[in-house]
């Protein structure tokens, strides 16, 4: 079931931050994942940040061990793949605004590009924690999105938070949908801001996974299971979750906050 | 309509399908959900002593629509947090048995009682996982070592105990006789085969753990023969498990001898919406053959019909 | 073109597929047909002493693309008339493994003395049919007996001997290494695994004996896994077989550890003519992979690359 | 991948044979055969007498245990079917003689209506014990084909073997080819009688039987599988054969003369 590819190419986006290109004929759409086999290392849940025709990608930041070892993988290279797996964000929407934060945006990117291409006009909040490590920004541009920024340091467009500018961006003018991707404390943020202009959000969500087949039960999110329900939830799932923004299970199915203590 | 409620083991089903260990079975939420989708039962994942991260991925290969092979490593919550999920299954009306895990009797008679007092209403002995060092098959391969556990487990709980069996075995009538013979209330057959995939290209096993267990319709007629062979020695009920995945399959492993079934891989392929279409399925099933309840049909491939 | 002839206990096959026993195993002709087809080497029915009519009908059950389930019950013509049927195939240049089956190494022994000196190149030991009272797993489970079964032919003949394992065991590389011990010198993983179907319409099992043997590609990953635990315990070779029906199955099976491969449940599904397609997709994939000989490829899934 | 049919109609057609119909789905060609379980009881080979729609039918001749139950069979009884498996009759010829002995005709009946429907003139050499045993008599007549009748004892038609009248019609009249299913010693001389005069023959040949897929060996006959490689075959695949009409395998694969001892 997995397809053994051979990275085509790698972009070095953010110092923390590649994109690997590779080969994979199953055709895909904007919000989608696939199960990455770093092989000798660990299988991981990556969004495809590219979904059209059969160069598909993946980007990758630097996170722990394997996604560290990632940074350096050089075209030749080779991977497992399969999937791709869960659900998509619905492009009709005509007005839509992107909250992207830090690599989440990989995920947001084609979305954004596929709904331009159908005619949308899309802005995009890219924030990052300083002006080195935003992602996308020149693709996002070049697709013809309106792109904003804001950085924690400053470094570029706004300081601060994105879910600053992304609240600024509602107050100032109407939207069909939001679509996020980020840390679940950012997006809480978002889909509150949203709430107050009735505007419907969807948000990318990640849980640890390892099946990405409704089957093993380790990406369970309230009664979800992220891998086939999501990873895109409307905000009206997610918002009334004891879990969402607070807790999240460990690999050994543990139920643990954000940001505590790992597992033994 | 035929009746597919059963009685097993002192305790009643509202219906013979139930969520297989390992399946959709970590959080209570998810065994909330399996409840409501219509199983019959819902078996947690094996609970151990502490909590287990389990293998590292990758964990499992999918054979097209035929099998699949896994080694999740038996993750799980450990013993102290996972009540709190089967409050949350209970709370949702479900009849929840509790699967546990351990590496010798005291540690599964210890793990039976903390499971018993979450309020679970049996409790299924993992003497089977085919791929976990120092559980599972390594400790419930010998007749005397499954007589030992259960006994020990019998011992000290209350509630019904079930003997989950490997198929990885010269003959599992005996594993179920030396079950019976220690207090067993119930039999399930089978856990996973033994089995292992390559890379050629990568020059590796896909799974991180290398050896996994191969579960889906593929196993189906290794679990019909042991059902059919531990049906012919033993008097306590068994629960048929293994590559389930329509109402003809589950009727097979009546036929053979189950009175209940346990449904796992087969989630993966067609959802949880299986348990509903496999209760419409065999219960149509049943009327055609003129059965008017699930129950008159246990066993029915013993005395055929002349 | 890689190099496919293989050294094997003291034998050179020109390829690695052989026939596998049981399969156009009867008459000497077919024998003759299947190394015509391109097999490296053919290996008899299970022979005994006396002619056996075998089950009666329906002796098979098949699943779809992936499994087939059989009972045949070893029928065979018996040790003295077959020797003119590997005549035949001799005079056809194959290359003749002669397969037998006995209930005690006395009778083993004796018989792997009649078919030593019927012209045969090695000599399998059946010690894993799952569905034959008294002979096959009910002399194989238990590594004393394999031990002791295996010393007892080793002893009375000259020729190379193969222990034939079961996978119905817990620990397949335990009957490997008690096969080694008795001085087998080379060891064949696996045979079928014991499987049921039951026709719910009319009530009964399908196969007159009612428990069979399940083969074809749904027993590849047993296979795989029983070959890999073996590799780690023996120095002998292994013959990987089971579910063999493309040069990838093949190449997982040299990768777990397989020196040579033997082919039987894959000729129903695409014919005879799939020798001479497996030679040719396991030589392409060894090319593609940069491997000069299939032997440099044997357990290279033990130590992948880095 | 057996079907599990119900008798629908029973039709005693000599003192010793029974048609059975039934429906089974699968498309068959005349000559193919399917393998019929007798629940309870033996599965065995049986040729396919109708070939034609749904309605599938076997024509059974009381032999040994199994088959004299079959007799006695009535519809709604239940059998397990497979197949069809085997090669087929070619229908083409224009002029075909066609030889039955006994039980044999099973299968040459649907081949010979299948021929004329397709335009060709057919002549049926029938042979049987005694007049009551002539198998398909009345149905070959209304299919039209020209009925030549021998009888062992002269109950009707030529008093003789099926294969003097064979040989008598083969002296008289041109034919494209003969086809023929009989015991082996009958065929082997229709071939001959034929070979004299240059007419191709095509024998259908029984062996046991158990899988029908080519695996288990017990049809071995030479090089070929009767189950996939016939059961009709050419005569020059048979008359240099030193089987045909000489040896058969019993269920244990040891060759038995025809007509020799029994196995232990
Ligand atoms: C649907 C989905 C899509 C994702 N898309 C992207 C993406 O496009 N780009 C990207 O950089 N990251 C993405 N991630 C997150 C990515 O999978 C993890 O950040 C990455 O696995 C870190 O791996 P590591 O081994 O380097 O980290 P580790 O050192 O193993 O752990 C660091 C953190 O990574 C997360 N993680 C580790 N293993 C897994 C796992 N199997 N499943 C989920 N999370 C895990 C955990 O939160 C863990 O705390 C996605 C996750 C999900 C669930
Ligand atoms: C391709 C093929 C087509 C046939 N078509 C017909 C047909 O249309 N009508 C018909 O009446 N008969 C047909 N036969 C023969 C029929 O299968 C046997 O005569 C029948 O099986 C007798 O069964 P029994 O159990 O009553 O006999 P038994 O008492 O078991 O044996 C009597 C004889 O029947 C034969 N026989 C038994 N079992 C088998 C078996 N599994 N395979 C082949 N032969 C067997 C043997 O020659 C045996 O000596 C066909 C056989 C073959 C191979
Ligand atoms: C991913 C996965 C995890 C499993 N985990 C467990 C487990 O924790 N305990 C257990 O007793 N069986 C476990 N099993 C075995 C199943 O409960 C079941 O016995 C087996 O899969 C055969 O049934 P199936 O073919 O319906 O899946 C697991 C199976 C799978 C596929
Ligand atoms: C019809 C049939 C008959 C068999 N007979 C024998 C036998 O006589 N002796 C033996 O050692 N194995 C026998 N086997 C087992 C095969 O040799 C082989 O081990 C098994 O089928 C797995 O390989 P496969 O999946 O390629 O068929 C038989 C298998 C089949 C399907
Ligand atoms: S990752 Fe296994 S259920 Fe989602
Ligand atoms: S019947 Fe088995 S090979 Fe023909």
């Amino acid at each position: 079931m997995r397809t053994v590819v051979s990275v085509s190419d790698t972009v070095v986006e953010t110092p923390s931050t590649i994109t690997l290109r590779f080969p994979y004929a199953p055709s895909a759409e904007p919000g989608q994942f696939v199960m990455v086999w770093f092989p000798g290392d660990d299988e991981l849940p990556m969004s495809l940040s590219y979904t059209d025709g059969v160069s598909k990608g993946v980007t990758v930041k630097a996170m722990g061990d394997t996604s560290r070892r990632v940074l350096a993988l050089a075209p030749g290279a080779t991977l497992g793949v399969r999937g791709p797996y869960g659900n998509h964000f619905d492009l009709t929407p005509r007005r839509v605004l992107v909250v992207g934060g830090g690599s989440g945006t990989a995920v947001l990117a084609p979305a954004a590009e596929g709904a331009i291409a159908q005619g949308a006009q899309v802005t995009v909040a890219l924030g990052a924690t300083r002006a080195s490590e935003l992602l996308f920004k020149d693709r996002l541009i070049q697709a013809r999105a309106r792109v904003k920024v804001a950085t924690d340091d400053g470094s570029e467009g706004m300081e601060g938070y994105v879910t600053g500018l992304a609240a600024s961006l509602l107050d100032q003018e109407p939207f069909d949908a939001v679509w996020t991707c980020g840390p679940e404390v950012m997006m809480r943020k978002v889909c509150a801001a949203a709430s107050e202009h009735e505007v419907p959000v969807f948000c990318s969500v990640e849980r640890h996974m390892k099946c990405a087949l409704g089957m093993c039960d380790a990406c369970a999110l309230g009664p979800y299971h992220v891998c086939i329900d999501g990873p895109v939830f409307p905000a009206e799932r997610l918002i009334n979750s004891e879990d969402f923004a607070r807790f999240h299970r460990d690999p050994s199915g543990r139920r643990v906050p954000f940001g505590g203590p790992a597992p033994a | 309509m035929a009746e597919l409620g059963v009685r097993l083991a002192g305790i009643t089903l509202r219906g013979p399908f139930l969520l297989a260990s390992g399946i959709w079975g970590e959080s209570g939420e998810s065994l909330a959900g399996a409840w409501r989708a219509g199983a019959g039962g819902v078996i947690t994942k094996s609970i151990g002593a502490a909590p287990r991260l389990g293998y590292p991925n990758p964990t499992i290969e999918v054979y097209d629509q035929w099998g699949m092979l896994n080694a999740m490593g038996l993750p799980n919550p450990g013993i102290d947090e996972y009540p709190k999920e089967i409050e949350i299954a209970r709370r949702a009306g479900a009849t929840v048995i509790g699967s546990v895990f351990a590496g010798d009797e005291t540690e599964f008679a210890r793990l039976s009682e903390r499971i018993e007092a979450s309020g679970v209403q049996a409790i299924e002995l993992n003497l089977s996982c085919p791929h976990a060092e120092g559980f599972g098959t390594e400790v419930g391969s010998e007749p005397a070592d499954v007589e030992r556990i259960v006994r020990a487990v019998v011992q000290r709980v209350h509630l019904p105990v079930i003997a989950k069996i490997t198929p990885n075995t010269p003959d599992p009538a005996a594993l179920a006789v030396a079950a019976e013979r220690g207090g067993a209330a119930a039999i399930s057959a089978i856990n996973t085969l033994r089995a292992l995939a390559v890379d050629v290209t990568l020059r590796r096993p896909v799974l991180a753990h290398g050896l996994g267990g191969l579960s889906g319709p593929a196993i189906k007629p290794i679990g019909l023969a042991c059902v059919w062979q531990i049906y012919e020695k033993v008097r306590i009920p068994v629960i048929g498990v293994g590559g389930i995945r329509t109402g003809t399959d589950a009727l097979e492993y009546v036929m053979a001898g189950a009175r209940a079934l346990e449904v796992g891989t087969a989630i993966t392929f067609d959802g949880i919406g299986i348990f509903a279409r496999l209760n419409q399925e065999l219960s149509e099933r049943l009327d055609a053959l003129g059965y008017a309840r699930l129950e008159d049909a246990v066993g029915a491939a013993h005395s055929p019909p002349s």
